[in-house]
């Protein structure tokens, strides 16, 4: 069973030489910190950056460098500054190899619901109606249940959708699993230590072993 | 030389009308036209319309328009970081039609574009679909729904950016572009406030963000803050 | 009776304070000689210039800064360079306040044909129907009649259209005429030496006098 | 560092085949890709479709192609300038597509920002509207007819930038953007020739017209010529 960086190193292997990775905010953020030294990707952060590097050091925070998680951050070389309009152009032209993100619930259809929960104060979906409605290539990195001990991966999401048929892999702490076209989650791999028995017992959808 | 530029934001905005539609640039903090937030408050307009990517916070960017109660609408992708926001929107005082990141920024392009709609395929199956008109297109390989969405066309545009000429020229610096060259670009009429005014000539003109032709009005700002809200750190080395 | 240069020098004062202004080729591109030294004007070439200045001296061409019309030109201060995306946007956007461009014929309606002759070689409208279809303003500066003696301005057109119902005023070696929104040429002024009959004769579409 | 260099123009064009659509930047012969299009005449690729906005000059630009009888259909503006394409259509041999010089760069737009369509005015109650779809939209304040029009996707977009890094960002000089940049961010794949190639971080991240994510092959042309096509001089003072 997986922690959180955990799940981020496992995702980082998806990556590949040359990407361009947008990451969402969460564990997606943390995936940046496990990227192999051997490979060469460029981050976009949908505000207007490609090329995103690390953390500044203390003192040198510049304001009108941010990430989309509003987060301070720096450049490397390369790096591209642009307009938001050009950002979601890139990425629904299909520029972006690969968009990892969040999710409250995803289902065997690869619908995805991330943004709103009834009763709750909705905050708003951001870039990710945009993110997930055209990246080619989206894997979630998610509990597998939520707090109540709920299956997050379902035969169909309850809360209301971010996007429909677009997730294609999902990350757990309990494994690997991909979203068949026909649906269905397709057991990749188990994580060190987790049971076949305990992935039944945590996935409500549609299971294909 | 066409001279645009006046002395402050308060006689930049004087057109600006409570009621009026008006777009801020920003993203969360960054980027956002201090000055002229300030001169909205100082002569209180009210029943505002703002479409902005975000609401500021409690006590700053249009978190203070909010204090003050002077929007009656807010259109916007993400408005999390304001407990005043929340109170009037769950209240009923407040308008909120929250739309996605990608969609706000490209219907706001097809205001400047003179494109009246455009197609996207944000919120396709979601109920930001709802009531819109769905229709399939082929392309990039793949035959699938997307939506029409109206072009913005707000009655002002309310930018800031990192340097400016006299006739309207303006450039971004870093992530503070994001949405300010758009709005700028589709403003019926487009004030911009900057950092740095210079006399044209100055600007690389290969290298200009935002040509002049679209910005009406164009000031220097004062004081600007420039607050962070995630003030994130690499651990030392 | 005005000659090309007249006629230029007429169209030039229908020109503001602080406009931004587009100029076709031909009669057009001569009123910029004429353009008061009362008043700023910028001028668009829709290749992607704002602040176009006028052409180089000898020796300081420079392949990279040309007009729509492919001349070498240069740039002012405050000239700011553009792709032809952005160009066509603020066109149609309706930042430009004036576009003056030529004809071959224009119809008492505002339909105005200059891009095409059936039987001769097409070389293509550029950028003249986008202009049409979207500037507020639109002044056609033209011979009043073609070289067969033929009236250009007509009930209807009978070449192929370039737009319709655009131009709102058209400026002749005769005269200056409103094309107004019911339709007819209203007479503005006639130029120094002419005559109404003149006019009248050489006028095939509805006068209003 | 992504590094997306290749040593010439042969090799970058390695991949683009015979019966392509290929996007070819420039404005007149201002801009132009000299190299690739020398490229394309060395491999003798044919039946190529080309969307360009003029077709070169007899010979110079796209003119070689024609010369070469290498282009099937031309995409284009504006064609005036060039004998042999002129016989060429009237012989049949060469398939013409003539397109508002504003619609072309809005469909190209419309490619690289993912918009499968676009409505423009350009060409409303002309030939050009025959077989489109016309619908009324309210803009402006206007309520008139839009041509409903198709985004391009070359397989190919072959640009020229001014300079250019090794990962593919691209900044242009003077009217010789014109194109490019925008062929640049639709193309399936682009290939940029450029006069000064450097390393990333050279070019200032603030002011890079065409971000490398849409550029996929970079090399340094050589013996660029840049020929005028109207050298005008004003009077001697």
């Amino acid at each position: 069973m997986l922690d959180k960086y955990g799940i981020a190193k496992r995702i980082a292997k998806e990556i590949k030489d040359g990407y361009y990775v947008n990451l969402g905010i969460g564990i997606p953020t943390l995936v940046a910190n496990y990227i192999s030294d051997d490979i060469d990707v460029v981050l976009q952060s949908e505000n207007g950056l490609l090329g995103m590097g690390p953390f500044p050091h203390e003192g040198e925070e510049d304001p009108d460098y941010i990430n989309a998680g509003k987060q301070t951050i720096t450049t490397l070389p390369g790096s591209v500054f642009f307009d938001s309009a050009m950002s979601f152009g890139m990425i629904r032209s299909r520029k972006i190899d690969l968009t990892i993100l969040g999710a409250m619930e995803v289902s065997e259809q690869g619908d995805i619901a991330n943004w709103k929960i009834p009763g709750k104060m909705v905050k708003g979906m951001g870039g990710a109606m945009d993110l997930v409605a055209s990246a080619q290539n989206i894997i979630v990195a998610m509990q597998h249940v939520n707090k109540a001990g709920e299956s997050k991966l379902l035969s169909a999401c309850t809360l209301p959708l971010t996007g429909i048929k677009c997730v294609k892999k999902i990350v757990t702490e309990l494994g690997v699993f991909d979203v068949l076209p026909m649906g269905g989650f397709k057991i990749v791999e188990l994580h060190e230590g987790v049971t076949l028995d305990q992935v039944r017992y945590s996935t409500q959808g549609k299971l294909v072993e | 030389m066409i001279n645009k530029s006046v002395s402050n934001a308060i006689e930049a905005i004087g057109e600006v009308k409570s009621g009026m539609t008006i777009a801020v640039g920003g993203f969360g903090l960054c980027g956002i036209p201090e000055n002229l937030i300030a001169a909205l408050i100082a002569k209180n307009l009210k029943e505002l319309t703002c479409i902005s990517n975000n609401a500021g916070v409690d006590d700053f960017g249009l978190g203070l328009l909010l204090q003050g109660k002077q929007i009656k609408k807010m259109i916007a992708s993400y408005v999390g970081e304001n407990a005043e926001f929340e109170r009037q929107m769950l209240s009923g005082e407040l308008e909120v039609e929250l739309v996605p990141q990608g969609t706000l920024a490209t219907r706001l392009m097809a205001g400047g574009y003179g494109l009246p709609v455009v197609y996207t395929p944000a919120g396709v199956g979601t109920e930001v679909a709802e009531g819109k008109e769905v229709r399939k297109f082929k392309f990039h390989g793949v035959e699938k729904d997307y939506l029409m969405e109206y072009a913005f066309e707000p009655d002002f545009a309310l930018v800031k950016a990192w340097k400016g000429d006299r006739m309207g020229n303006l450039i971004y610096r870093g992530t503070a572009q994001n949405f300010n060259h758009t709005m700028a670009m589709c403003g019926k009429v487009t004030i911009a406030e900057v950092e740095e005014l210079v006399e044209p000539g100055v600007l690389d003109p290969n290298f200009i963000h935002t040509p002049g032709v679209y910005v009406h009005r164009i000031f220097q700002g004062e004081n600007y803050e420039k607050r962070i809200e995630q003030r994130t750190f690499r651990p030392k080395d």
